[in-house]
C-alpha cells in the first residue's frame, strides 16, 4: 500500500516535531494537577518543567542530526535543505528562549508557558518540513496560538491583555488573508500537496497563469508580511513589544520572522514551478512588491525607532526595520540577471536570521535580567548608567547592540553585508537601489543603537541597585554571539 | 491599447457588476453607524439597495445552474447570506449581529451543500450555530445587560474601508468573469497508480468520476470507460508521473464530499493534520483555562 | 448529461464554469463583507464574528474548489480551517471574557493604552450618553391622567 | 677585535640583539605604562634603565660586529649553522640555525638575518626580514629591520645618550607625580627611535618617524597642566605635520615610480635611480625635495624651525633627550639615508646646504641675546642642526665631494649629540639647583656653589664652540672643510662661497654665545634668585655621574675617533656611498681654532672683564638688539603670513559650516522627525485602525501588482 507507506514513512521524518508536541501535551495535560485551584504551585516548579523542556529540546536536537534529507518526497513531509538548516536554527534559539523564559515565569504558569515555547518551535519547524498548503497552515497556527498564550500569560495586568486582545485580533485577520489566497492557490493548482503544486505549476506555467494566482501570492505575502513585521503589516510590533514581558517580546522578535520566511519560501517557489526556493524567480510584479515594501519597511522602522523613548518600542522598531533588510533578500532572491546566483539572496537571509535572533534574544535577556520585578527597564532613562550597575548585562547588550547596528566584527555586520551583496551583485538597476538603501538604513540605525550603548557608558546612573536576577540568559546569548 | 482605453473597456464590459457593487456599497453605507451617536436612518432603503446591489452582481455572470431547483437554492442562499451578512457588520445591536451573522452561516452551509459537501454544511451549522453563535451570545447578555452601549453605535472610517473592500472584490469579480481562470485539474490516475489505488481501496475498480458539473450523480460505466482510455492516452504522452494526494482523490464509490471520502482524506492524507489539529485543539483549550480569571479556592 | 468540461481539455487546464464562478465570488464577497465590518465596527465579539465570516468566505472558496478539482481536499482542508476557527473563538471568548472583567466594556477602543507616547487618544463615547437614544426609551406607564408622549418617528425601536 | 666579536655572535645571537635593541624598550614601555602608575611608583625608572643598559650594550656589540659580521669574507668564522642562511639570492631563508631561534622567539615568524645579496665588504649590512605587515597591491611592508653603518651609529649614539639621561632623568624627576608617564614615554621614545633607524623600508620608517612626533609630543606637554607646556606640544605636533607631509608624498612617488619602499630596492640600486633621473629629470628633484621637507620639519630647519625653542617647556631631560641628541637628527638621518636619491638632485642639495646656512645663521644671531639658558641652547641645537646641513647638502658640489659631505654631517650629529646632552643636563642641574628659575639675569657666579656642574659646562661649552681637541672641533673642521672643498669645486662654488662665510661666521657668534652663557651663569659675583632658598644644592650622585661620562665623551669623543678617521671609514661603509681617503685639513684647523678662541675671548672680555660694554653695545645697535632678542620675529611673521590667514580662512569655513551646512544638516534632520512624526498617527493604539492599515497596504499591494503585471 505505497499510499499508507508514505504515511508511515512520513512519521520517521518529523520525529524532532513528535518529540516536542508530545512532551507539549504531556505538560499540558499534566500541569493543572500540579497547580492548586487558586493558582498556588510548589516553589521551584519551574525548574523541573525548564530542565523537562531543555532535555525535550535536547532529544530534537538529537532527532534532528539524525533526520535524514529527503529531496523532491511527494508525502505529507519534505525534509530539504532549508528545512534542515531551519530546524536547527529554530531548536537552538528555543534553548537559548527557554533559558531567558526560566526565571521570567511564575511557578504556577511556568508549565504553560514552557509548553508554549515548545508549540511554537514545533510550529516553525513543521512549517519548514510541510510539504503541503495544510501542513504550513497548521504550522502557522500552531505559531500564533500558543503565541497568544504566551503573551497573555506573562503578566496579569492591563497592558499584557491589552497586548493579546491586539495581536489575536491582527492575527486572525492576516490568517484569514493567508487563507483566502491560499484557497485561490489550491482552486487554481488542484491540489494542496506542494509537491503536485510544484508540478502542475512548471507543467502549466503557473508563474504565467491567471491573474488570480498573482492576487493569491499578493494576499499571502500580505498576511505573512505580518509575522515578517513589514510595513504596513507591522502595527502590533510597537505595542505588543511595549506591554509584553522581555522574554514574550525576545520570542516574537525573532519566530514570527523565521517562520514568515520559511512560510514565503514554502508556497511561493511551489506556486512558481521551482522545486527548490533557491530556483525561485517570482514575476517583476512580486519583485516589485517585496522591493517596495523592503524600502518602506527599513525606512519607517528606523525613523520611528529614532524618536522612541521607551526601549521595547525602540526594539520593536528596529526589528521592523530588521525584517525590512530580511526582504531586500528575499526581492533579490530570484537573481534572474545572467551569472548572479539566484541563491544569493537567500543565503543572506537565511544566514542574517539566526545572526538576528541571537542579537534580538540577547539584548532582551540582558534587558530582563538587568531590570527586576520591581522596576523594569522600559524607558531609555532607566538604562542610564547601568554599565555601572550591571556591567555584564551592560557589555552583552553593548556586544548585541553591536551586532544589530551592523558593526563590524560582528555577526550582524556580516549579515548586512552579505544582504547589500547579494543585492548589489545583482546588478540590476532596482537590487542596487536596494543595496543603496539598504546601507543608507544601517547608518540611520546604527545611531539609535549607539545612543543606546552611549546611554548606558556615559550617563549618570538612575538605577537603585538590587539583587541581580537571572544571570544565566545573557551569558549564555553572549557565549553564542562570540562563538 | 493604452491603459485609458483598457480601463474604459474593463467599465464597459463590467458595467452591470460594477453599477450593483456601487449600489450595494451605498447600502452598506446608508445602514453603517456614524462616527457619532446617531440616530439609525431607517434600514428599508439600505436594505433595498444591498439587495439590488446583490442581485447585479449575482445576475451579472449570466449563468445557470443545469437544474433549476439548484439555481433556485443558489440565489436564496447567496442572497440570504450576503444580506444577512451586510446586516451583521451594520446591524446596531449586538444581539442582532450575532443572530444574522447565524443566518449567513445557515445559507453558506446551504451553498456547501450545492457544493457537494453535506458534510461540512452539517459540520458548519453544528459548530457556529449550535455553539460559536450560541456561545458569542450568552457573552453578549452578560457583557450588555444594561442594553445599548455607545461603542455599537458607531463605526469608524466606514466609506473608505468599504472602497477598499469593494476595491478588492471588484478586481477578483471583474477578473474571473472576464477571463474565467483555467484551472488545472489533476491529470487522471494512470494504471499503476490506480493499480496502487485500486489495492489499497480494493473496491474502487472503477477509477475515478468526473465531478465536474452539479454531478453528484455516477456516470455510466461505458462512457466511464471511454474517458479511461483518453485518460490513458493522455497519460502515455510522456508526462511526469503526476504527484497526486491519493486517498483525496473521488472515486465512484467515494465522491466528493462524501462522508467516506472525507474519512479517507482525513485520516489518509491529512493524518497528520489532523493530529497537529488535535494538539492545536489541545492548546486551545487549555490556553482558554489559563486565560479564564481563576476562581477562589472552593467556589465553583 | 453533460460532459464534464474537464476531460475536454488536452493540457489539464479547464476554464471554471460560470455558474461555479459565481459562488466564488459569493465567496469573495463574504471576505470582503467581513472585512469591512472587522475594520469598522468597535465591539469586541463583532470583531470576532467579523473575522469568522471572512473565514466563511475562505471556506466556500475552498469548498467550490474542491468541486471543481474533484477532489476532497478542498473539504479537508475546510475542516481544518473550522478546527482552526473553533480554536481561535474559543480562545477569542476566554480572552474577551478577561478583557471584559477589567474594562466593564467590550468596546476595543478601551485597548489604547499601549501607542505612540505623543498621539491623542481616539475618543470614546459615553456609554450612558447614548442608552437613550440609540433603541429609543423603554416604555413606561404614563401618569394617570396625561396624554402619552408621541415618540419621534426616528427613534422608533428597530426591528 | 672586530673579528673575535664577531666571530662569538653567531646569526643567532645576532638576530636576538637586534630585535632586543628596539624590544627591551617596548617592554620597558608597556610594563611601565601598564604597572607604573599603581604597582611601580617611585620605582618606575627600574625598567628603563635596564632596557635602554640592554638596548645599549646590544647595540654597542652590533656596532662593533657589524664590519665582519655580514661580510661574506667573513662568512668562514661564523659557526656553519648559520652560514646557509646568508646566501646570494637575498630572499629568506629558513636554515637549521632558525628552527631553533624561531623557537625561542615564536612572536616574529619566518624571520630570517641575511646579509643582502648586494653587501659586500664595503657596505655590510644585516637585514631582519620581518612579517609582512600591509599588503597593498604589489606593496608590500613588513617589519623589516636593516643594521648597517649609519644605523649602527646612530643606535648607538641613541641608546647611549638615552642611557645617561634617563640615570639623570631619574634624579631630577624624583618626586613628580608623573614619574612612572614620563620613563614610559622616554621607553616609547626611544623603542621608536631605534625602529625609524633599523627601518628598512620607506613605510616603517615614516610610521615611527610618526611614533617619535608622538613621544616627543607627550614628553614636552608632561606638564600639559602648564598652557604654555600644552601649547608648546601642540606647536611640536602641527609644525611637524607640515614636515611629515613633505615626507609622505616623497613616499608615495618613490612608490609610484620605483614599485617599491625598501630602501634596498631604492636607495640599493643606483643604476634604476639614474634610469629614473634620465627618463624623468624633475622626479628626483621633487622626491628629494618633498623628503627635506620631511626632514625640515623634524630637524627644525627655517622656516619650521620654530617649534623646537618653544620645547624647551618640557623637564630638562626631555630636551636633552629629544631635542638635542636624538630627535632632530632624525631629519639629518633622512637625509643622510638618502643620499643616492640626493645625488641626482644637486639643486636640492644646495637648497639643503643653503637652508642650514640661513638657519644656522638666524638661529646664532637670535642666541646671542636671549637671557633663557635653556633657550640659548636650543637656539644653538637649531645653529647646529645647519650646519649639519650645510655639510650634507655639500654633495652638490660633484659625486666625489658627496661621501665627505655626509661623513661630516654625520660626524657633526654624532659629536654633538654628546655636549650638547651635555649642555642640556647641566643646564637642568642648575635649574634643579635654583629652582626651576632658567633666566641667567636672576642667578650668576655658580661655579662654587656648583662645581661639578661648573666643570661638565665648561667641557660641553668648549666642545660646542669649537675648542681644538674636543669633540666639536674635529667635527666642525670636517664641515668647514669639506665647504672648503665644495666652494672651490663644482657648479655652485659662489654659492658655497657664501655658504662657507655664514658657517665661519656663525662658529664664531657659537663660539661667543656658549661663552657668553657660560660667563653669565657661573661667573661674576654669587647671586641666587629666591626660588633657590637660601644654599643651592649641588646635583645629588644620580645626575652628576651622567655629567660627568658625558663630559668625558665629549672631550675625549673627537680625540678617539677624530684623527684616526675611523668614524668616516666606518661611516663610508653605508649602502650608497662611495669610499674615500679621508685626511687632515691643517689650515682648516687652525682657522677654526682661532675662530674659537677668539669667541671665548669676546664673550671673557664682555662678560667677565667688563660687564658693561654688551649694555652699552645694545644700547648703540638697539635695533638689531631688539631684532635678535626677538628671535626676528619670526614666530610674529609665520603667525602674520601664514597662522593669521589661516585663522581668517578657518573662521569663513565655521560661518560657511554653522550658516550652510549646519542648516542643511540640521534640516535634513528634520525629516526623520517629521516623517515619524506623521507616521506615529497611524500608532494610535486602536487595534481596528491598524488592521484598517492592513487591509488598505493588501488593497493597495493586490492593485499595484495586477498592475504591473
Amino acid at each position: 500500500m505505497p499510499a499508507f507507506d508514505q504515511l508511515n514513512q512520513a512519521a520517521g521524518l518529523i520525529i524532532p516535531e513528535i518529540i516536542l508536541i508530545a512532551t507539549v501535551c504531556i505538560m499540558f495535560l499534566t500541569a493543572p494537577f500540579l497547580v492548586t485551584e487558586t493558582g498556588q504551585a510548589s516553589p521551584g516548579l519551574r525548574h523541573r518543567w525548564g530542565i523537562l523542556t531543555l532535555l525535550s529540546i535536547g532529544c530534537a536536537v538529537y532527532a534532528w542530526i539524525k533526520s535524514p534529507l529527503t529531496d523532491g518526497a511527494v508525502g505529507p513531509f519534505e525534509i530539504d535543505a532549508l528545512a534542515w538548516y531551519v530546524r536547527g536554527v529554530t531548536l537552538s534559539t528555543g534553548a537559548l528562549l527557554a533559558l531567558l523564559l526560566w526565571d521570567q515565569t511564575e511557578d504556577s504558569i511556568a508549565a504553560e508557558v514552557f509548553a508554549c515555547l515548545l508549540a511554537v518551535l514545533a510550529g516553525v519547524n513543521l512549517v519548514s518540513v510541510a510539504n503541503d498548503l495544510i501542513g504550513v497552515f497548521l504550522g502557522l497556527e500552531l505559531v500564533s496560538i500558543p503565541t497568544y498564550l504566551l503573551l497573555y500569560l506573562g503578566r496579569d495586568d492591563w497592558q499584557s491583555r491589552e497586548v493579546t486582545i491586539k495581536y489575536f485580533l491582527l492575527s486572525i485577520f492576516s490568517s484569514a488573508l493567508v487563507l483566502f489566497g491560499l484557497a485561490w492557490v489550491y482552486g487554481l493548482a488542484g491540489s494542496t500537496n506542494l509537491a503536485a503544486i510544484t508540478q502542475t505549476a512548471a507543467l502549466t506555467g503557473a508563474a504565467n497563469g491567471h491573474q488570480m494566482l498573482t492576487v493569491a501570492l499578493v494576499l499571502i505575502l500580505c498576511g505573512i508580511s505580518f509575522r515578517l513585521t513589514a510595513v504596513p503589516f507591522h502595527f502590533y510590533a510597537p505595542d505588543v513589544f511595549q506591554g509584553t514581558t522581555p522574554s514574550a517580546a525576545a520570542m516574537l522578535s525573532f519566530i514570527p520572522k523565521v517562520v514568515g520566511v520559511v512560510a514565503l519560501l514554502q508556497i511561493f517557489p511551489a506556486c512558481y514551478g521551482s522545486l527548490q526556493p533557491g530556483d525561485w524567480i517570482p514575476t517583476s510584479a512580486l519583485r516589485w512588491l517585496l522591493a517596495v515594501m523592503s524600502i518602506i519597511t527599513m525606512t519607517v522602522g528606523n525613523m520611528m525607532a529614532l524618536r522612541q523613548k521607551s526601549v521595547l518600542r525602540l526594539l520593536a522598531w528596529s526589528s521592523i526595520s530588521h525584517g525590512g533588510y530580511m526582504l531586500v533578500g528575499l526581492a533579490v532572491s530570484g537573481g534572474a540577471a545572467p551569472g548572479a546566483s539566484a541563491s544569493t539572496g537567500l543565503a543572506a537571509v537565511l544566514f542574517y536570521l539566526p545572526v538576528y535572533g541571537i542579537m534580538s534574544i540577547g539584548i532582551f535577556a540582558a534587558l530582563s535580567s538587568a531590570g527586576t520585578k520591581l522596576r523594569p527597564l522600559r524607558a531609555l532613562e532607566d538604562l542610564h548608567g547601568l554599565s555601572q550597575i550591571r556591567p555584564a548585562q551592560a557589555l552583552a547588550m553593548t556586544v548585541c547592540l553591536f551586532g544589530m547596528g551592523g558593526l563590524p566584527p560582528t555577526g550582524g555586520f556580516f549579515g548586512k553585508l552579505n544582504l547589500f551583496f547579494a543585492a548589489w551583485k545583482e546588478n540590476t538597476e532596482l537590487s542596487r537601489t536596494l543595496a543603496v538603501i539598504l546601507a543608507v538604513n544601517a547608518v540611520i540605525a546604527a545611531t539609535y543603537y549607539l545612543r543606546i550603548i552611549g546611554l548606558m557608558y556615559f550617563e549618570q546612573s538612575t538605577v537603585s541597585t538590587e539583587k541581580e536576577s537571572g544571570q544565566i540568559a545573557p551569558i549564555a546569548a553572549l557565549n553564542s554571539e562570540s562563538a | 491599447m493604452s491603459g485609458s482605453e483598457q480601463l474604459t473597456a474593463l467599465l464597459q464590459n463590467n458595467s452591470v457588476a460594477i453599477v450593483s457593487m456601487a449600489l450595494w456599497i451605498f447600502g452598506i453605507l446608508w445602514m453603517m453607524p456614524g462616527r457619532k451617536v446617531t440616530p439609525s436612518r431607517g434600514v428599508i432603503p439600505g436594505l433595498v439597495l444591498t439587495l439590488t446591489g446583490v442581485a447585479g452582481l449575482l445576475l451579472s455572470f449570466n449563468a445557470v445552474y443545469a437544474d433549476v431547483s439548484e439555481e433556485v437554492m443558489f440565489w436564496a442562499f447567496s442572497i440570504i447570506a450576503l444580506v444577512c451578512a451586510t446586516l451583521m457588520i451594520t446591524a446596531r445591536n449586538p444581539v442582532y449581529a450575532a443572530l444574522f451573522f447565524a443566518l449567513a452561516t445557515l445559507s453558506t452551509c446551504g451553498l456547501f451543500m450545492l457544493q457537494n459537501a453535506p458534510f461540512l454544511a452539517a459540520a458548519t451549522v453544528i459548530v457556529y450555530a449550535g455553539a460559536v453563535i450560541v456561545t458569542f451570545l450568552f457573552v453578549i447578555m452578560l457583557a450588555q445587560q444594561s442594553g445599548a452601549a455607545g461603542y455599537d453605535q458607531t463605526a469608524g472610517r466606514a466609506a473608505p474601508t468599504v472602497l477598499a473592500s469593494f476595491v478588492l472584490l471588484g478586481t477578483v469579480s471583474v477578473l474571473v468573469s472576464m477571463a474565467p481562470p483555467e484551472i488545472s485539474t489533476v491529470p487522471p490516475v494512470d494504471d499503476s497508480l490506480r493499480l496502487a489505488g485500486a489495492a489499497t481501496a480494493g473496491e474502487d475498480a472503477a477509477g475515478t468520476a468526473p465531478g465536474g458539473g452539479a454531478s453528484m450523480r455516477i456516470a455510466p460505466v461505458d462512457e466511464l470507460l471511454a474517458q479511461e482510455a483518453a485518460a490513458a492516452a493522455a497519460a502515455e504522452a510522456n508526462k511526469p508521473e503526476p504527484v497526486v494526494n491519493l486517498l483525496s482523490r473521488a472515486t465512484v464509490s467515494h465522491p466528493v464530499g462524501s462522508m467516506k471520502g472525507l474519512g479517507r482524506s482525513l485520516f489518509g492524507d491529512y493524518l497528520f493534520a489532523v493530529e497537529l489539529a488535535g494538539t492545536i485543539l489541545l492548546i486551545a483549550c487549555i490556553g482558554a483555562i489559563a486565560i479564564a480569571p481563576r476562581r477562589e479556592e472552593g467556589a465553583l | 448529461m453533460e460532459v464534464s468540461p474537464m476531460l475536454d481539455a488536452a493540457d489539464g487546464l479547464v476554464r471554471i464554469p460560470a455558474e461555479d464562478l459565481r459562488t466564488l465570488v459569493v465567496g469573495a464577497a463574504l471576505f470582503a463583507i467581513g472585512a469591512i465590518g472587522f475594520l469598522t465596527r468597535r465591539n469586541l465579539i463583532l470583531l470576532i464574528l467579523c473575522g469568522e465570516l471572512m473565514l466563511h468566505g475562505v471556506s466556500l472558496s475552498l469548498v467550490t474548489f474542491g468541486k471543481l478539482q474533484n477532489n476532497n481536499e478542498g473539504q479537508a482542508f475546510t475542516i481544518f480551517l473550522l478546527t482552526i476557527a473553533a480554536c481561535e473563538a474559543g480562545l477569542a471568548l476566554a480572552l474577551v471574557l478577561a478583557l471584559y472583567r477589567s474594562a466593564r466594556s467590550l468596546d476595543v477602543r478601551l485597548w489604547t493604552e499601549l501607542r505612540e507616547a505623543d498621539v491623542a487618544l481616539a475618543p470614546i463615547d459615553a456609554p450612558a450618553a447614548v442608552a437613550a437614544s440609540s433603541y429609543g426609551e423603554i416604555p413606561k406607564l404614563t401618569p394617570a391622567g396625561a396624554e402619552p408622549a408621541e415618540l419621534p418617528r426616528r427613534n422608533k425601536p428597530r426591528k | 677585535m672586530s673579528e673575535t666579536i664577531s666571530s662569538m655572535l653567531p646569526p643567532d645571537l645576532l638576530l636576538l640583539l637586534l630585535i632586543l635593541i628596539p624590544g627591551a624598550p617596548l617592554v620597558s614601555a608597556i610594563v611601565t605604562a601598564v604597572f607604573g602608575p599603581k604597582l611601580l611608583r617611585c620605582r618606575s625608572h627600574l625598567p628603563c634603565w635596564s632596557a635602554l643598559a640592554v638596548s645599549f650594550i646590544c647595540s654597542l656589540l652590533v656596532l662593533l660586529a657589524l664590519p665582519t659580521a655580514a661580510d661574506p669574507n667573513a662568512l668562514d668564522v661564523i659557526p656553519p649553522a648559520a652560514s646557509s642562511a646568508p646566501d646570494e639570492s637575498g630572499e629568506p631563508v629558513a636554515g637549521d640555525g632558525q628552527a631553533a631561534d624561531q623557537q625561542e622567539l615564536p612572536a616574529i615568524a619566518a624571520v630570517d638575518i641575511q646579509s643582502s645579496s648586494r653587501s659586500t665588504a664595503a657596505s655590510p649590512e644585516l637585514i631582519v626580514v620581518g612579517p609582512t605587515w600591509l599588503e597593498l597591491g604589489q606593496m608590500s611592508v613588513g617589519f623589516d629591520l636593516r643594521v648597517d653603518s649609519i644605523s649602527a651609529i646612530m643606535l648607538a649614539m641613541v641608546t647611549g645618550v638615552s642611557l645617561l639621561v634617563a640615570l639623570f632623568g631619574s634624579g631630577y624627576m624624583h618626586g613628580d607625580g608623573g614619574y612612572p608617564r614620563f620613563f614610559a614615554a622616554v621607553s616609547g621614545f626611544v623603542f621608536s627611535m631605534c625602529m625609524l633607524v633599523m627601518a628598512n623600508n620607506f613605510v616603517l620608517l615614516f610610521f615611527f618617524w610618526e611614533m617619535v612626533g608622538l613621544c616627543s609630543y607627550l614628553l614636552i606637554g608632561f606638564w600639559f597642566h602648564k598652557p604654555s607646556a600644552a601649547a608648546a606640544s601642540r606647536k611640536a605636533f602641527v609644525v611637524n605635520r607640515i614636515g611629515d607631509f613633505g615626507l609622505i608624498m616623497a613616499i608615495f612617488l618613490i612608490l609610484t615610480r620605483f614599485g617599491s619602499v625598501s630602501f634596498s630596492d631604492v636607495l640599493g640600486n643606483p643604476g634604476m635611480i639614474a634610469d629614473l633621473a634620465a627618463a624623468d629629470e624633475t622626479l628626483l628633484p621633487l622626491i628629494c625635495f618633498c623628503l627635506f621637507l620631511g626632514a625640515m620639519g623634524k630637524s627644525a630647519q627655517f622656516p619650521l624651525q620654530v617649534w623646537l625653542p618653544d620645547a624647551m617647556e618640557g623637564p630638562t631631560p626631555v630636551s636633552a633627550l629629544i631635542h638635542a641628541a636624538t630627535m632632530v637628527t632624525a631629519g639629518i638621518y633622512l637625509v643622510a639615508r638618502c643620499t643616492p636619491l640626493f645625488m641626482f638632485a644637486p639643486d636640492v642639495q644646495v637648497l639643503v646646504s643653503a637652508t642650514g646656512a640661513i638657519t644656522s645663521l638666524i638661529a646664532a644671531l637670535i642666541a646671542l641675546t636671549q637671557t633663557d639658558l635653556k633657550r640659548v641652547l636650543a637656539y644653538s641645537t637649531v645653529s647646529q642642526l645647519g650646519f649639519m646641513f650645510m655639510a650634507l647638502g655639500c654633495g652638490a658640489a660633484g659625486a666625489e665631494v658627496t661621501t665627505p659631505a655626509v661623513t661630516a654631517g654625520m660626524f657633526h650629529l654624532f659629536t654633538h649629540a654628546y655636549f650638547k646632552a651635555l649642555l642640556f643636563l647641566a643646564a637642568g642641574s642648575v635649574m634643579h639647583a635654583m629652582g626651576d628659575v632658567i633666566d641667567m639675569r636672576y642667578f650668576s657666579g655658580l661655579r662654587k656653589a656648583l662645581p661639578i656642574t661648573h666643570w661638565t659646562f665648561l667641557v660641553g661649552a668648549a666642545a660646542l664652540a669649537g675648542v681644538p681637541l674636543l669633540a666639536g672641533f674635529w667635527s666642525k673642521d670636517e664641515i668647514l672643510a669639506v665647504l672648503g672643498t665644495a666652494s672651490s669645486t663644482g657648479n655652485y662654488q659662489s654659492i658655497f662661497r657664501i655658504i662657507r662665510i655664514v658657517a665661519t661666521v656663525t662658529a664664531l657668534l657659537t663660539a661667543f654665545y656658549t661663552f657668553r652663557a657660560y660667563f653669565m651663569t657661573f661667573w661674576g659675583e654669587e647671586r641666587f634668585p629666591v626660588e633657590a632658598g637660601h644654599h643651592p644644592h649641588e646635583a645629588t650622585p644620580i645626575m652628576a655621574w651622567p655629567l660627568r661620562i658625558l663630559a668625558v665623551c665629549a672631550a675625549l669623543i673627537g680625540l678617539a675617533v677624530g684623527p684616526t678617521h675611523q668614524f668616516q671609514t666606518y661611516l663610508q661603509r653605508t649602502v650608497g656611498l662611495k669610499p674615500y681617503e679621508a685626511h687632515f685639513h691643517l689650515d682648516v684647523m687652525v682657522m677654526s681654532a682661532v675662530i674659537a678662541i677668539a669667541g671665548i675671548t669676546l664673550a671673557w672680555s664682555f662678560y667677565v672683564v667688563s660687564p658693561a660694554v654688551p649694555a652699552r653695545i645694545a644700547g648703540m645697535l638697539a635695533p638689531f638688539y631688539l631684532l635678535s632678542q626677538k628671535k626676528f620675529f619670526l614666530d610674529e611673521i609665520l603667525y602674520g603670513i601664514v597662522v593669521a590667514p589661516l585663522k581668517i580662512f578657518g573662521r569663513i569655513c565655521v560661518f560657511f559650516d554653522r550658516a550652510v551646512i549646519d542648516c542643511l544638516i540640521d534640516s535634513l534632520a528634520t525629516v526623520p522627525a517629521s516623517v515619524s512624526g506623521l507616521l506615529k498617527n497611524f500608532q494610535g493604539g486602536v487595534v481596528t485602525s491598524y488592521a484598517g492599515v492592513m487591509w488598505f497596504g493588501a488593497v493597495a499591494a493586490v492593485v499595484v501588482a495586477l498592475s504591473l503585471f
